[in-house]
């Protein structure tokens, strides 16, 4: 896929477009959007927002396609829904953007620091390896995830809240070892492993 | 109708007239002063018995003139309806009881009120004839249609459906117009998905098997002559033979030009050829007939296309058009669906500033276009250069940001101008003089397309932008020639469906205003109405007045300048009545006379008695129902009013003004609609016609030495009953200031 | 009601407002026997509930005037108020409607002296001002209503203010025991002129029309203006009365939104823009109107009208959809939530007032038509061969201005005629 | 006779997780009103919301479409019901994905082929909350109470995914109104026009945004004291937890007082219904819901 942003005036091509299309969960809706921006302004975190839902969608028609996505905005989503339930235009906006998220990641292109990035992509190693969460591993991890030092502060930062949830029962140091998982391991990981076949084989050619 | 007249008074006594005013006196003030035959009083005259007593007297008594004193003339129209005899009504209700205090020391004040409206009354209908059609008129169901586009089609297939007969003038070879030149049309039917064909083809058929519709091709309309019912057209071929066809009415479909895209030099349009119009996209996409389309220079398959929308429109720049065309999104739409259709791989951009796709079609038929893949962005082209491929620079108004965009082809989409032919002669007077000021030369560049035989000019009036709108939101069609109904893009940019719409109700009209004039019946909005005028012509001194102020072209001169009322056109406003200085101009029903002797009917006291009289003139459609309506909410206003009211106040004669003046009336005051570019005048230019004579007046008060404030002019709308209230008691007390007229006897 | 002659070749009307009215007019202008059907107690319709009209500014009751005084002349006009078509049988050329029409208890006798009216006490919903304020139980519904005749609230009926009424008429007018009625009707050709409703503005929950005071419908907007309306003609909010200086108008409420309306009500811009000039028209430069859009849709000359608004700098326009609206709990103003698209910006903006441009909603529900129709998905009739000798006339067909209304309505009239005259031939 | 129904419990209330307290207190609310939950033999996670970085659209579908199938095969005919609002959603989206791309149906039933499982996608996906209201009844539920929390104000935070984009049968999305009337039912009081009521506690994002949700969390809790609450309830675990476990983190940066105790109405249920502080899973609430502990005390 060459770099569309580059060509000066070749600008409003639908490539970029029909890509998202192609590849982006629910992306064949971009093209639906009447740049109302009730989603943007409906999004909790939208004053962190670097380009809300409806200007994404512009520049996917624009053919900025690395603007997109590179950009940070989409992992600002929370899944509120508050978006999908206003659009007039019946547009998935959530999905999307999980998409947008996604297709980044898949393309290696995604920004590496973001945070949610970072949890998002945690949350997922851990649920994959055993069908289930380890909400203690996933703590641990996500405190040490920028590092040791950075690491201690947070989980030093939180740990008051590590041990209140120790103290009622609702974090168990059982989970350090062992824990919740799946019995059929071996099946949960097969149906993965073919998912994820099948969604390379439709995308990456 | 009976020779001699025998006035019959009716005095009701419900509603609270009985307790308030003193009957008998009433009775005698009709029989005494209103010399009225017959005269009987009821508690309840809009019931059957009430109506059927005064039948009675006009069956038995030969009672020929009625005199109705009860409640207003907008009331009980229903009951009060009586054959073959003249109306007066006496407003004892709305016009009296309701707008005075019920107080012992009114009484007196109250009771003049009454009994002035009853002389009032009995007067008008001394003078009042009933009206008979003039015998001028004659039934013509056949109807002319200018124009042979789709409206001009629609309208004769529907006409032609109802019986009515109609023939086509066709500028052009053939029918069709500009739809014809159309690839598809934007849909017309749920759901408004995909462009549909231009249908062209099955209306040229229905016609051609339609031995109703007479169509004239390479013909234009060299002269129209002639009025409602009876107007007599020269249709001429290319070739020069001329033929006469007599015409019941008028439907003029004479459709828009495109606008002239050489203006718009900033997006090289003269200067490349692969910017081009929606219509001449139209034309690449017949050729291409579903194949893909391609590009006029280099004949290369157009893989993206930017449609640049209000393309020299919405806009007050010089050689711009200021209004919106209303149909451009939609083509543009259409026009995008005609290269994604073909192969979705194309990119199509529409470039917009408002995406204006109003109502259940227009919206789906948006959404169905982003279906398709059409982008579209909203911003403001800048600037189209030219080079191998132009390259549109515009403003991303969503991405702020300046943008260049190189693409094979771009579609201006520019707007309509009407068809509407000529100014009229006023219109192009005003326009000349503009042009002098400038230091300019003005000339009317454009072609008649009726030809009238009108001294008013060769066609309709000019609305809004130069098209032959009807300046009201209520009756769109009204225009100020009678018998004469715009249809189509010559009257308000539209787009086809609407322009089918359109033409069925321009058709709609053209068969009401040729039954009517076959029956002498007026057309709107005093429909129905029989009477007409006529002018005592061995008095006339040829002034030319009542032509030129005439708002409908109604009235020609003959060779010696006599005014030729064609009763016809006429609305009976009543303007050249009003306009004439030496009085000759009258209605069997509204007259000289019919108002100036109610005027004179009035009982005006001594000057010491202190009981000055307010004389209003009021607008029949304005005015005086926001009089009544001031009554309705027992609002009170002074007892020294006397109201008359007139059909419109166009049709005041200044000699009203000045008799009533003389006879000791110490305050007139004149309320007409408002006047100007919105005006609500239902004869057009009644109220402003009214205004520039009334501001005469005031010499004609300096030299009987009476102060200005005395005769004063507003402008009335329907709802404003507290004002109409508040400048008759202003009156009231500028009379208290300056005092009483001298001019009591 | 036994004596209404009704053949064949007669028209019926559906609804008395506007379009109905023009309908009826030109037909029987042209001496074609027509019934106007209508639902409430006097003909006229939206029309009469709004202050003016765009774009001149004019006042719709002046047209309202000639119309009605054309319908008072014409003999070939019948006028059936508070009067339903519940059923609709047969084909183009031979039509039996049955209609059913509500007790009045008021008979044509009565005179419109308003005696009845001052006799009674209670007082009801007044649904001529959107029921933001009363009237009394016996009651014209506005000052033009015609027939000018009063009518009695069902609700009145049994009790003391009902006989109170009854005795202060001088002329037998009211009718206590007056029944509901139904009769059949024939007909030659129908015309559908039923109009629309405004959109249930409590539906668009995020913009809490349901929950905070200040923020009404156009619709409602329109009647604050208007000197006989719930607020004598002031501009003023409902909270607490103050001057409504800082007004924001919101587009597209209910319109072009899947949720409510899918199509566009093509008149709310207009409207607002109208509306907008009322705030100059009442405090001059104090006025701060913002109008919150998607698109300006001003089409054809209406353009003409939205520049000259564009032009007055108290008047700012902002290309978004508003998010949600909460109300200041403090001194009662909606705050508006959202972002401006033409470059991405944030607001969180107070308002004094805040108008919904209310969307239109055909009155007519889809499927609750008296007989098969071709009707669309937004629930407008379409245009069609199957419909036999029934004809959309105004609203019933799209979302119209006045204008395109009469126009429409004009054209529904050649369209029943075609038939009319059809079996009058064939009847020689 | 009992009610019975395929239970997809979810991660988070497992034993020893975050809202484990929450299972205590529904199964002590289900045996009062004798719901049977029957467990869904090995579910798997549902990925939540927040599995889209790794996890794509296929992956994820298949996840809960392996939960569906097993219940299909193991509590055949029964509704699924979840009390987690993540999961209810995953579920119930993939169901609906899956209804509307034949595509996407067939590739997920290869995936789940290798787990020998294959789906039908027939089973209702519903909310514990869907079956309180609808096969229940607020009637109903109000005959269990036998110790009514009078004089408890209690702010129903609904928050988003038990409310948005499915939400429950006749609410709106902007103000449901069922929250309240479970609390009025079990004789408390709700707060009036809890302007809060459906705003975003930020999610999975309070554990890689802490500053930003925090911000919203602030507000939530804020405007439960401004409308007089003793306390929150929800239907989530996620809201439960972010609105009840940062409290100090709140009170510390920006100098509030905030402790008020967060609890699920099935916590309100049991108790109401005179089950014990432990039986309710009282002992699970970092911010003790003394009102609640006095009455279960009683």
């Amino acid at each position: 896929m060459t770099d569309i942003n580059t060509g000066m005036v070749e600008k409003y091509r639908n490539d970029f477009l029909k890509e998202v299309e192609a590849n982006v969960e629910e992306g064949d809706w971009v093209k639906m959007c009447m740049q109302c921006g009730v989603c943007s302004g409906s999004c909790p975190l939208g004053s962190d927002w670097d380009h809300p839902p409806q200007e994404l969608f512009m520049m996917i028609r624009a053919g900025k396609r690395d603007e997109v996505l590179q950009s940070t905005s989409m992992w600002m989503c929370t899944s509120c829904y508050n978006c999908i339930v206003r659009c007039p235009r019946e547009l998935p906006i959530t999905h999307i953007m999980h998409g947008l998220a996604h297709y980044a990641t898949r393309l290696g292109i995604e920004p590496k620091n973001q945070p949610t990035r970072q949890f998002a992509q945690l949350f997922w190693d851990n649920l994959a390896k055993n069908g289930r969460v380890n909400e203690l591993w996933l703590g641990v991890n996500l405190y040490f995830m920028n590092g040791f030092v950075n690491g201690i502060k947070v989980a030093l930062g939180m740990a008051g809240i590590g041990l209140g949830m120790l103290k009622t029962g609702r974090l168990s140091l059982k989970e350090l070892v062992g824990g919740h998982t799946v019995k059929d391991k071996k099946g949960f990981q097969a149906m993965i492993k073919k998912a994820q076949e099948l969604e390379a084989a439709r995308i990456d050619n | 109708m009976a020779d001699e007249m025998k006035i019959g008074a009716y005095i009701c006594n419900g509603c609270g007239i009985g307790d308030r005013l003193d009957s008998g006196q009433l009775e005698m003030t009709a029989t005494r002063d209103g010399k009225a035959a017959v005269c009987q009083q009821s508690d309840f005259l809009c019931s059957e018995a009430g109506v059927k007593m005064i039948q009675d007297d006009i069956d038995n008594e030969g009672v020929n003139h009625v005199v109705i004193a009860a409640c207003s003339r907008r009331a009980k129209i229903e009951a009060f309806s009586f054959e073959n005899v003249t109306l007066s009504r006496a407003n004892l209700r709305e016009g009296v009881i309701w707008v005075r205090p019920d107080e012992d020391d009114q009484r007196e004040t109250t009771q003049e009120m009454a009994d002035d409206y009853i002389r009032m009354a009995c007067a008008e209908s001394k003078y009042m004839k009933v009206p008979a059609a003039s015998g001028q008129q004659e039934v013509n169901k056949n109807i002319l249609i200018a124009g042979g586009g789709v409206s001009g089609m629609t309208a004769a297939i529907e006409a032609s459906k109802a019986g009515y007969p109609c023939t086509i003038v066709e500028k052009t070879a053939a029918l069709g117009g500009a739809t014809a030149q159309l690839y598809k049309k934007i849909p017309t039917k749920a759901p408004y998905a995909d462009p549909q064909d231009n249908g062209i083809a099955e209306m040229v058929a229905t016609i051609e098997a339609d031995s109703n519709i007479t169509v004239c091709l390479n013909s234009t309309l060299t002269k129209t002559a002639g009025a409602p019912g009876r107007f007599e057209a020269d249709i001429s071929t290319e070739s020069g033979s001329t033929e006469t066809k007599s015409f019941g009415a008028i439907v003029q479909a004479s459709g828009f030009t495109p606008y002239d895209a050489n203006n718009l030099t900033e997006f090289s349009y003269s200067k490349s050829q692969d910017v081009i119009t929606q219509a001449e996209l139209e034309a690449l996409a017949i050729a291409a007939d579903g194949g893909a389309i391609k590009r006029p220079s280099d004949g290369k398959e157009v893989t993206n296309v930017m449609f640049i929308q209000c393309a020299g429109q919405r806009s007050k720049k010089e050689g711009h058009l200021e209004h919106c065309s209303g149909y451009c999104c939609s083509a543009s739409i259409k026009q995008a669906m005609y290269f994604k259709d073909q192969n979705p791989d194309i990119d199509t951009t529409v470039l917009y500033s408002d995406l204006r796709t109003p109502g259940a079609g227009g919206e789906n038929f948006y959404r169905s276009g982003q279906k398709k893949g059409i982008i579209f962005t909203k911003g403001i082209a800048s600037e189209v250069v030219h080079s191998k491929n132009p390259i549109v620079k515009f403003k991303d108004l969503i991405l702020d940001e300046e943008v260049e965009d190189e693409v094979d082809l771009v579609v201006l989409a520019t707007g309509m101008v009407a068809n509407a032919g000529e100014p009229t002669r006023e219109q192009i007077t005003i326009a000349e003089n503009e042009a002098k000021e400038a230091g300019n030369e003005y000339t009317v560049s454009v072609e008649s397309i009726l030809n009238l035989d009108y001294r008013q000019g060769k066609d309709m009036p000019h609305m809004d932008n130069g098209f032959a709108d009807s300046h009201f939101i209520c009756f769109p069609y009204e225009t100020q020639r009678t018998g004469m109904y715009a249809a189509g893009p010559t009257r308000r940019p539209m787009d086809i469906g609407q322009s089918m719409d359109d033409a069925m109700g321009a058709a709609m009209k053209a068969i009401a205003a040729a039954e009517n004039a076959g029956l002498g019946k007026a057309a709107h909005p005093r429909v129905a109405d029989l009477s007409f005028p006529t002018a005592r012509l061995e008095g006339c001194t040829q002034c030319k007045r009542c032509t030129v102020e005439c708002p409908f072209g109604a009235i020609d001169e003959d060779e010696k300048g006599f005014p030729q009322f064609n009763e016809s056109r006429c609305r009976r406003c009543g303007t050249c009545m009003g306009a004439c200085p030496v009085r000759v101009i009258s209605f069997d029903n509204y007259s000289i006379d019919t108002v100036g002797q109610q005027l004179k009917a009035v009982d005006i006291p001594e000057e010491f008695d202190e009981k000055p009289r307010i004389l209003v003139l009021a607008c029949e459609n304005d005015a005086y129902p926001a009089l009544d309506m001031a009554a309705q909410n027992k609002m009170d206003y002074s007892a020294f009013t006397r109201v008359i009211p007139v059909r419109c106040l166009g049709s005041v004669s200044l000699s009203w003004i000045t008799d009533s003046m003389n006879s000791g009336y110490d305050g007139i005051i004149l309320m007409g609609c408002p006047s100007g570019d919105d005006y609500q005048c239902h004869f057009v230019k009644g109220s402003g016609t009214a205004q520039e004579r009334m501001s005469k007046v005031a010499d004609t008060l300096e030299t009987l030495s009476l102060e200005p404030e005395r005769v004063q002019t507003y402008e009335i709308s329907i709802t404003e009953s507290d004002k109409v209230v508040k400048i008759i008691n202003d009156m009231a007390d500028t009379i208290e200031q300056i005092g009483m007229s001298p001019f009591k006897f | 009601m036994s004596d209404i002659v009704a053949t064949n070749q007669t028209i019926l009307v559906v609804g008395g407002g506007i379009s109905g009215m023009t309908a009826a007019l030109e037909a029987a202008e042209v001496g074609k026997q027509v019934i106007v059907i209508e639902k409430t107690p006097s003909v006229g319709g939206r029309v009469t509930k709004l202050y003016k009209y765009f774009p001149k500014l004019c006042f719709p009751t002046c047209g309202l005037e000639i119309n009605q005084r054309r319908m008072a002349a014409n003999k070939n006009i019948t006028v059936l108020t508070m009067a339903e078509v519940t059923d609709l049988q047969g084909e183009a050329g031979n039509y039996t409607a049955t209609v059913k029409i509500s007790p009045r208890y008021v008979n044509s006798n009565c005179t419109a002296c308003g005696a009845c009216g001052d006799a009674v006490e209670a007082e009801f919903d007044n649904e001529h001002n959107y029921n933001m304020d009363k009237h009394k139980g016996a009651y014209l519904a506005h000052d033009m209503a015609m027939p000018k005749r009063y009518v009695l609230e069902p609700g009145m009926i049994g009790t003391d203010d009902a006989q109170k009424a009854k005795d202060a008429c001088k002329f037998d007018a009211i009718d206590l025991d007056m029944q509901e009625e139904t009769l059949e009707l024939k007909a030659g050709a129908v015309i559908w002129a039923t109009g629309w409703r405004p959109f249930d503005a409590a539906k668009i929950q995020p913009y809490g029309y349901d929950r905070i005071d200040n923020v009404i419908t156009s619709v409602e907007f329109e009647r604050l203006m208007d000197p006989k309306g719930p607020t004598g003609g002031k501009l003023v909010r409902p909270s607490d009365g103050k001057e409504a200086k800082n007004v924001a108008f919101i587009q597209c409420a209910g319109s072009r939104d899947r949720n409510y309306l899918k199509h566009c009500s093509r008149i709310c811009c207009m409207a607002s823009l109208k509306q907008s000039t009322y705030v100059s028209e009442k405090f001059g430069d104090d006025a701060n109107v913002s109008i919150y859009y998607i698109d300006i849709r001003a089409i054809d000359r209406f353009d003409n009208f939205y520049q000259k608004v564009q032009d007055d700098k108290n008047v700012t326009f902002i290309k978004s959809k508003v998010a949600n609206i909460v109300e200041n709990k403090e001194n009662g103003n909606p705050t508006l939530k959202g972002v401006d698209t033409e470059g991405y910006h944030r607001y969180e903006t107070e308002h004094d007032l805040v108008v919904l441009a209310i969307g239109m909603e055909p009155s007519v529900d889809k499927n609750t038509f008296p007989i098969e129709i071709k009707v669309n998905d937004e629930g407008f009739i379409e245009q069609d061969e199957a419909n036999g000798g029934v004809f959309a006339a105004g609203c019933s067909s799209d979302a119209l201005d006045v204008n395109r209304a009469v126009q429409s309505a004009t054209a529904s009239a050649l369209r029943a005629i075609q038939v009319i005259n059809k079996v009058a031939q064939a009847e020689g | 006779m009992s009610k019975e129904y395929s239970f997809y419990p979810g991660c988070s209330s497992q034993e020893g997780a975050s809202s484990s307290n929450y299972l205590k207190s529904v199964n002590a609310m289900c045996d009062v009103l004798d719901i049977k939950l029957n467990i869904i033999p090995d579910w798997n996670c549902c990925s939540a919301s927040i599995g889209y970085c790794g996890g794509g659209e296929l992956p994820r579908l298949a996840l809960s479409a392996r939960n569906i199938a097993l219940s299909e095969q193991h509590n055949a005919g029964q509704d699924i019901v979840a009390t987690c609002a993540a999961c209810w959603l995953s579920t119930k989206e993939t169901q609906e994905r899956l209804d509307s791309d034949a595509g996407l149906m067939s590739e997920t039933n290869e995936a789940l082929a290798e787990a020998g499982l294959k789906l039908e996608n027939k089973s209702k996906i519903r909310h514990m909350v869907e079956v309180l209201i609808e096969d229940v009844g607020y009637e109903e539920m109000a005959k269990h109470v036998k110790k009514p929390l009078d004089g408890i104000k209690i702010a129903g935070y609904v928050g988003c995914q038990t409310n948005r984009p499915f939400g429950i049968e006749g609410e709106s999305f902007e103000n449901p109104k069922y929250l309240d009337k479970f609390i009025e039912t079990m004789g408390a009081e709700p707060v009036e026009n809890y302007d809060k009521k459906v705003s975003c506690c930020g999610g999975a994002l309070a554990f890689s945004e802490p500053d930003k949700s925090q911000l919203l969390i602030k507000d939530i809790i804020e405007a439960a004291y401004d409308g007089g609450a003793d306390m929150i309830v929800t239907p989530c675990p996620v809201c439960q937890m972010n609105v009840e476990v940062y409290q100090d983190k709140i009170n510390a940066k920006h100098g509030t007082k905030f402790n008020i105790p967060v609890t699920y109405y099935s916590t309100l249920m049991s108790v109401a219904y005179g089950k014990t502080g432990k039986e309710s899973g009282l002992d699970g609430q970092i911010i003790r819901a003394k009102q609640l502990e006095a009455i279960a005390s009683k």
